[in-house]
């Protein structure tokens, strides 16, 4: 990695921590509804991840979904406006906080189905090995979805046909309120891999370098051998599960004693002491990053509401098979488009892959 | 009388049971040392021990599948479904398995389970968090399916619920979780498939049940205002259904407009405007219409899920067509 | 035009629909190497290949959610259930994917797949076995539920069902497979969404899909023989529904009965009762009925089985209700 | 095991082969309808299993269930009769082949979905643990079975929290026409168990001898230790998935290599080198199972239908906690009993085990 990508990657887990904080704010304030999700602590996972994934590939991932799309690149003002239910929203305000998705660049975004997206990632490495690309699926998911025979269908299934597909927990030690060992007989998660005679390792989530090192291989294996991997990221959150949860199921201790092998901070002196960055050029980042997120605010507070219309849009692709004049008495029907929608934030980004 | 939230009742009425019935146990994900994702089981896995008040993993399949199990052989299991938008992945176990053993095996096993949890449309949680399944488990012969929309309703029926011997499927809403009531202090249920008259009136039929019974109160203080007297039915339990009680108040208005908060497309108020159509079709002056959501997913932002769900407003317009004015 | 059993027919239409686009693609168990657990993908294995025709492993959410994520991406999977009463397994892969992501994502996503197979009762396969869901698919918006009740409707059904962009229900009847139709030798699709007379009539109107089209038939002879002509219609696809030719046929004929195979509780006919009490309460000289199948689990003795299932008789007793005579 | 125990489960494998020959004759002769699974081959599993259970433990099984049942005790009598759909079936003409159920017998019998017993296993084995008693549950289904998301649910929580429950796959080689390597990435399925640090093991599931010793185990583990076992027995099935199975994928020459390990042929050996029991004392046993199969036709031919209001009992059960008043309009309720049924050939069994 050179000088200037690790630079570009420790701003990205700034980025992310700076957007997620701004979030915790703004959602106090009233702005973002209902569930809300902070990455703050996994950032290294994300960013470590995205940073291995060429233009064509694709992800698939939980609702802790904030960390990806900044850092795969998306704009961060629909993403804020999302958040905030605006129009101008990734999802144009009907996901929220849960549902980021962004096809153009390979974003399949978020499921609020612990595990549901997993024989889903499945079905996107079977369409890759149908089309002999050399694309690669990565799907992230928590400790807690091990556990749902979702888990378990999708990994069988993966290793019986070779799909290139890399599986990627992030173990941050509990699921919602319930740690790891009260949740799953076996404590070495990646082991769950022995049971699909599936490629598996764990890896220190909170090293940037550590995690490109290990994705790395895996993403390789699913390029070249189009073999799938099971992945255990070992990080920690720290915020809790959600903005509701008062975080009772652990100590203060236990959450300072892991903000001290933060990833950011642990990057940043990496910086400092290997590739001759000083603190002023950080903080520079820092800086510049606030900026982004102050701009992502002002964008969504001024962006408008969805219109009462786009409540019945976006549920059926307009289609000639259909008997429209019928169909038509349903609003949804009558609102429905040829076409998919993306947002007019898109027209800069790279446009979807070719299928078929 | 106390004054408790149906938070509060529910609480009390497994609390109680469990007291009362050794065979009575509760699982499902953070219902123990978390107090429950909603705070429903607050208290009870100190007052019970971790085999009585069960943190599972998440694994819906086997959430029920264990309620199911247990109850086979003589317990009464009660199953918290975090919400019943993740009883989709626990169907099987509710279908094929506590619905179907007993006409299998010829009468020779019981299921006396309960699956609880908040069902339908909570605050800004989108599509996949937001769903209303009623009209699918009143489908399936061998169930018992309750609704219930009032703090005193829900202690009374769930502990019927958690003493009658079929599975129930007991569907609470989260929006009603901090709504208050006065419940009795002294020992009470009420029997499974009684209806309740929610509110007095002679000019027209709301039936309504859970959530929406609040959206047709309201309809029914706006339309006290021009002098239309309303009467609310609440069916209480879905299935089985205690329509006499519904098709009394519309022979006596004549007209009848179902409230509910789930989609409207083969939804259950459509089973209910097909009984009364069919047994009032001399007593009604007008078609029964309906009062739904929209026939969409759930959106997240608050101005399109405010557009979503079934307005007070939306039932006043009903009630003005069913009377022709 | 070639006379072809549903079977042939449906093997046809993807035939075909493989041969026309390469992004559409089979998967389930026993499709491939065994030929279908019914047949219906005989001989597909041998054209297509492995990657086209895939023989799954039991575990039906792998399956619907392969489909999925496939179709995510630009694919036309055809995912077959051996029956819908596995789907149960599969649901939240249809409920909470296939039918939500698009609209979660602002219009970013689209799911053109199929997920077909044989519903409803089978010959004395009991409980779990013979279950019609089509009233819970028919709830989901997203979905497109489609119930073919001829060879010809089935094949011209299935290829708008592959080419259509959205995640397509569709419900075969395992009963129908061996009945024989005509079926175009031409290329041909039929619309979705599209209603058909299967029989005219001028004195009552049979609503009916899938198998009770059968039913309703056998009841129409029975009934022309003492000189009252029943005019059938047949949805043949419930989601979107074509409801105006069914109003059309009751504002003629002013009375309506709807015949299907599932349970009557909440069932599909519930919601056609509900829009024709709605939309032809004018028209209708008598309530609407519905005849249905026993609201009890599938029994597996034939002679219970018998009277579980609607039987043409209780159609025309029905008929004759609404007739006043 | 004495000579006499020996020459008994000699008898049990005997009686299943026989009976389950006579069901496909019969069901030529349309007497039985629907799916009809025989378990001709795999004998020894479940007689096995069944020699090694207390009167009051329980068993769950899947659709193939005529075996155990016959082997736990049942009369034959009561399930020929619901094979062929007649009143005095063992669940009243309303299970057929699939559904075998003898609740006081502690067979809690037959399941139509593929792994959906798993978990209900699961719950047996829970409500023990709460009861506090020494009873174990046994588990029997496929080698297609363990890909289902159930099993792995089920698996993980009795692992978890030590539920004496063993899991028995019978592993004979297909899920319908699908070869085990076909639909599994790994061909040890009890290997499967390393995935929930389960105890595991294979077994040649035809030696009567190999299946107790092994099976002996694993349930003195759970009765003992509380501790759930996964087991892999190898066997093979003589006849197709179902009747209507042609079985075109395996051939002639392997289903005949398989029959050389016959369980009853290898038994009968075994009785007479090492228990001195001549030929004429097997063929004995022949005639004997023979005129019980044929007493069992003739009660079931003797038998008379279900009653049309047969139809609408058995779907709840008769409760104080409802207004029956209303729920009497369904004739489901109406035809409700507050009592289990329980058939009359009953009366000389021991009773269901007390509860709770
Ligand atoms: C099928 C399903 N069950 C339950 C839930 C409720 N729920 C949402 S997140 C969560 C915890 C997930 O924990 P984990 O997989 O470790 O991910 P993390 O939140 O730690 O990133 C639960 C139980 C859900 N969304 N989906
Ligand atoms: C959930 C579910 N999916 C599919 C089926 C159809 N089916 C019945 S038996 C069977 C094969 C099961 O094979 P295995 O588990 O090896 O048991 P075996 O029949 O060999 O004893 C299948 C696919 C079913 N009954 N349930
Ligand atoms: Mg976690
Ligand atoms: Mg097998």
């Amino acid at each position: 990695m050179t000088r200037d990508e690790a630079l570009s990657l420790y701003r990205q887990m700034l980025l992310i921590r700076r957007f997620e904080e701004r979030c915790a704010q703004i959602y106090v304030e009233g702005k973002i509804g209902g569930f809300l999700h902070l990455y703050i602590g996994q950032e290294a996972v994300g960013v470590g991840a995205m940073s291995l994934l060429k233009p064509d590939d694709y992800f698939i991932t939980s609702y802790r979904d904030h960390g990806y799309a900044l850092a795969r690149g998306t704009d961060p003002r629909p993403l804020m406006a999302e958040l905030c239910g605006k129009a101008t929203g990734i999802s144009r305000g009907k996901g929220g906080s849960m549902h980021f998705y962004d096809v153009p660049l390979g974003n399949f975004g978020g499921d609020g189905i612990v595990g549901g997206h997993l024989p889903v990632a499945a079905g996107m490495g079977y369409g890759i090995r149908l089309r002999g690309s050399d694309q690669v699926v990565l799907c992230f998911f928590g400790d807690g979805a091990v556990n749902e025979g979702a888990f378990h269908e999708a990994l069988n299934v993966s290793a019986l046909w070779d799909l290139p597909v890399v599986y990627v927990i992030e173990n941050n030690r509990y699921g919602m309120g319930t740690a790891l060992d009260r949740a799953s007989s076996v404590k070495d998660l990646y082991q769950r891999g022995s049971a699909y005679g599936m490629p598996r390792r764990e890896v220190n989530g909170m090293d940037l370098v550590a995690v490109r090192q290990v994705l790395g291989e895996a993403i390789e294996r699913a390029r070249a051998e189009k073999r799938p991997s099971l992945i255990e990221a070992e990080t920690y959150r720290y915020r809790g599960h959600s903005m509701s949860d008062p975080g009772k199921y652990r100590t203060k201790d236990e959450v300072e004693q892991m903000m001290k092998f933060d990833p950011i901070y642990l990057f940043g002196k990496r910086l400092m002491e290997h590739e001759r960055v000083g603190q002023a050029e950080l903080d520079a980042f820092d800086k510049e990053v606030l900026a982004v997120v102050d701009e992502a605010v002002k964008f969504a507070d001024e962006s408008p509401w969805p219109t009462v219309a786009s409540l019945y849009e976006d549920v059926y692709v307009r289609s000639p098979y259909i008997n429209m004049r019928a169909a038509e008495k349903d609003p949804a029907w009558k609102a429905s488009l040829r076409e998919d929608r993306v947002p007019a934030d898109y027209v800069n980004l790279p446009q979807p892959v070719k299928v078929g | 009388m106390a004054t408790l939230t149906m938070r509060e009742a529910l609480n009390q009425a497994m609390a109680e049971e469990m007291a009362r019935d050794q065979t009575v146990f509760l699982l499902g994900e953070e219902v123990g040392a978390y107090q429950g994702a909603y705070k429903i089981t607050q208290g009870l896995l100190a007052k019970f021990g971790e085999w009585r008040v069960r943190d599972t993993p998440i694994a819906e399949e086997a959430i029920a599948g264990i309620a199911v199990g247990a109850a086979f052989i003589g317990f009464r299991p009660i199953a918290e479904m975090m919400t019943f938008n993740f009883s989709i992945l626990a169907l099987d176990m509710i279908v094929n398995h506590a619905a179907k053993y007993r006409y299998m095996s010829g009468g020779q096993i019981r299921c006396p389970m309960v699956m609880r949890g908040p069902s339908g449309a909570a605050a800004q949680v989108a599509a996949q968090h937001s769903q209303a399944f009623e009209s699918w488990y009143a489908h399936i012969p061998g169930l018992v399916v309750v609704m219930p929309s009032t703090p005193k309703d829900a202690k009374g029926l769930l502990k019927s619920a958690i003493r009658d011997d079929n599975p129930v499927i007991f569907m609470e809403n989260e929006v009603l979780y901090n709504h208050k009531g006065e419940v009795p202090d002294e020992e009470y249920h009420i029997p499974l498939g009684l209806a309740d008259i929610k509110r007095a009136g002679k000019d027209v039929t709301l039936v309504a049940w859970s959530r929406s019974v609040v959206f047709a109160q309201q309809a029914a203080e706006l339309l006290a205002k021009d002098g239309v007297e309303a009467e609310i039915v609440d069916p209480r339990t879905l299935r089985p259904l205690d329509e006499d009680l519904i098709f009394e108040s519309v022979r006596k208005t004549n007209r009848c407009v179902v409230v509910e908060e789930g989609w409207r497309y083969a939804g259950f108020g459509a089973e209910i405007a097909d009984r009364v159509q069919r047994e009032c079709f001399d007593s009604l002056d007008a078609p029964v219409l309906r009062v739904t959501a929209e026939d969409v997913p759930m959106p997240y932002s608050k101005v399109l899920e405010k557009s979503y769900l079934p307005q007070p407003q939306e039932v006043v317009d009903a009630v003005h067509k069913v009377l022709y004015r």
